[in-house]
């Protein structure tokens, strides 16, 4: 299992079944290979209720999901136009959106639209979704490219939404939003705290059970 | 969620609790929830404020509310329907919001769709704006008008299927999709309830996303008037 | 033929062929029986575009205008949730709302959802159709019951709108908006224009054509 | 009105004037009207101010019209499919407003729905703020975004019957029926036309009288890419 694939199956652990799930580019897409497909209705916003994967065989080249990718239609899934996709989105109806990040930050915000210094010319639903969601999950890698955190203590890059994430999971730890701050719950087999320590700048607490659980 | 199937309208009314606002689908009694508003007259809950296009007749549907004396206040845009709401507005025991049918449709859509409100020309310059805000758009006064949302909301749909998604039948669809996407709970009452695949794709109005639980309908409109189905 | 038949065919006759036409209670549920139901497209805001009359036997109790009384449904028709209908009214998707009043005035404020002293608590569609439509016709009795003029120099009941309408059909005479006041455009045959003159306290010029007409 | 059904989208695209504010419909190739894109590249009108929800990809679709120079402004929310379109912005021969994607389609809906603006909490706090007027409402900072209109739309759809009713597949369906709404004039790309009464009333997602003219698909996209009918 490559480490995108585990941070996805550890977000696809933290959804509650029956619930109403969007996911986002990249990472998130790959949350879908973990769900049973009965127990979870995925949403996506250029407008259907009940997406499913579909083999190269059965690609209908006018059904696909927010990424732009072939996808297939579940039993009891409904179409709708942007409008009506937003208002379920922003109205609170998606119980849980589970996007990428290029940062989040200690007050729980999150920036994963845009890079200072690039052209800023595409947002897509991003907003919406981070605003709307009754739950936001983020996956990402821990560190960027060049090794710096991504896990930082103010975004030095435009923030998507005033609102928090809450829950950070990442190829090294799972981080939930607990009262006021971050609460390391969890970390992948192989990781230290140490090792988390040194590669994240966001402000977090480590659980008593994992402390507990570290200290044995 | 997955929606719960229930075969109770008195069991699931006591969703509805004292002080609660509740919307209520159905235009007169056309795609009106009558077996949900029957139960909610058998129900205890009081201090009710309703959302829907009017309170019934005199001493039917939601009209007997208002005679038990269940109703703190009332949303609307055609109370004239039952004369008895204008004698309780008056005695000081029943408030009301009367706002134009497009006004109120369009909160309620906004309600659920996470609109905190919305700018409209309808009733600029008459004595529903009074009190309310005004702002110039491009050369045009518009008024705001606030989003509408509710605690429960009671609809009515045509076919169900098993997951919650909900078609409706001709006229009887009016108010009923906007309040099901504009409440916290959404307890839809339906003619009848098939299997998941059974409705199409494109045709589904409200999906199951929108719907916490289903009843059958025991009380429905005919030519003949409103008849239970036993 | 009744006055409010007279009124409602003078109505139909000022409609555009294959326009959408939203009619109001009273007199204007009329205006239908002098329509060629292929060339004119009845919207009702409850719901429908396409309404049409219906046999007795073939009343449907889910099938009703916005006057609640049973319609048909047009070959062609559609159904939608009242949020979507008056998005259509007041997007300026309907072409032409004809109406009842209770009051007009010189500068085509229209009255007719409030009388004052009475219990104001109803007013339907009645903003939103005004607000909306493309073009107002009002349908009315040329006085109220008592005698006294429906068209008035300014209005005494609480108007419904700020839009002005752009005709006025009465059992006497009809008037059309042009340029900065209503026009006397045209008599019902057996009213003079002193008729009209005496019942009327609105402000108005009579048309250059009926002034030859009548000086003949 | 009487739809116009109109064969020849050359002639139909002259609706299209320069300096119009024109509407395309379309996530992507999927749902979009590819005849009536190919035909406004033929067409002369210039200084366009395009609302849709990218501007095609470098070189194809509405990115033809950028590399023609025929467009003054675009408004969408996902820029980055066509790089071309960052060039021209920072070169000052492009304005752009980028909105996110539920404000834009909020925006377009309202535009069709005689909503002056609306107040969403989409965009609070960030750069996309930036300039805009906010608002507290029941506690909650929400940001005003104006209504979206155009003179022209060009959108896609699956079916028509002859008095102009559409009905959309699958997620070809997106920006259209919302785009539809609010332009002056609407001209509808369809794959099939069929005869009045053939398609379900419950299932229009365009009622006709939105759209003013008909032209049946020259250009239609399969698994193999965007290919011609003959």
């Amino acid at each position: 299992m490559s480490k995108k694939e585990m941070i996805a199956k550890k977000a696809a652990e933290e959804l509650a079944p029956h619930s109403i799930i969007n996911l986002g580019i990249g990472i998130p897409t790959l949350v879908a290979n973990y769900l049973d497909k009965d127990k979870y209705y995925l949403h996506t916003e250029n407008g259907l209720l009940g997406v499913t994967s579909v083999e190269e065989e059965d690609i209908d080249p006018l059904l696909v999901n927010a990424g732009k990718l072939p996808v297939g239609e579940a039993v009891g899934a409904s179409y709708f136009h942007s409008a009506d996709s937003f208002a379920m989105i922003r109205g609170g109806h998606v119980d849980t959106a589970i996007l990428g990040a290029l940062q989040v930050d200690s007050n729980g915000h999150v920036a994963n639209w845009a890079i200072p210094g690039k052209d800023i010319i595409g947002v897509g639903g991003a907003m919406d979704l981070l605003v709307g969601a009754k739950q936001i999950i983020i996956t990402t890698n821990h560190v960027s490219k060049d090794g710096s955190p991504k896990l930082v203590d103010e975004c030095s890059y435009p923030i998507t939404s005033n609102r928090r994430a809450d829950i950070i999971i990442t190829d090294m730890a799972t981080f939930k939003w607990k009262n006021d701050g971050y609460e390391l719950t969890e970390l992948i087999d192989g990781t230290s705290l140490k090792d988390v320590e040194e590669n994240t700048t966001l402000s977090y607490r480590v659980s008593e059970k994992l402390l507990q659980k570290e200290s044995k | 969620m997955t929606v719960s199937i229930i075969n109770d309208a008195l069991r699931e009314i006591t969703r509805v609790q004292t002080g609660d606002t509740v919307m209520v689908g159905g235009f007169g009694l056309v795609g009106s929830p009558l077996t949900l508003i029957d139960a909610l007259t058998k129900h205890d809950a009081s201090e009710l404020t309703i959302i829907s296009n009017n309170v019934g007749e005199t001493g039917k549907g939601l009209g007997i509310l208002l005679q038990q004396g269940k109703l703190k206040k009332a949303v609307g845009s055609y109370f004239t329907s039952n004369r008895e709401v204008a004698q309780w507005y008056n005695e000081g025991k029943l408030e009301l919001e009367l706002l134009p049918q497009g006004t109120f449709s369009e909160a309620i859509r906004a309600g659920g769709a996470g609109i905190g409100g919305f700018y409209t020309k309808t009733a600029v310059g008459t004595d529903l704006a009074k009190g309310k805000e005004t702002k110039d758009i491009d050369g045009e006064t518009y008024l705001l008008e606030k989003a509408l949302k509710a605690d429960v909301a009671l609809v009515r749909a045509w076919k169900a299927d098993t997951k919650g998604n909900l078609v409706y039948y001709k006229t009887a669809r009016n108010f009923n999709p906007i309040m099901a996407s504009a409440a916290k709970y959404v307890i839809a009452e339906v003619d009848e309830i098939v299997e998941e695949g059974e409705l199409s794709p494109e045709e589904i109005a409200t999906p199951h996303l929108y719907v916490d639980s289903l009843i059958k309908s025991q009380l429905i409109l005919t030519k003949e008037g409103v008849i239970d189905r036993e």
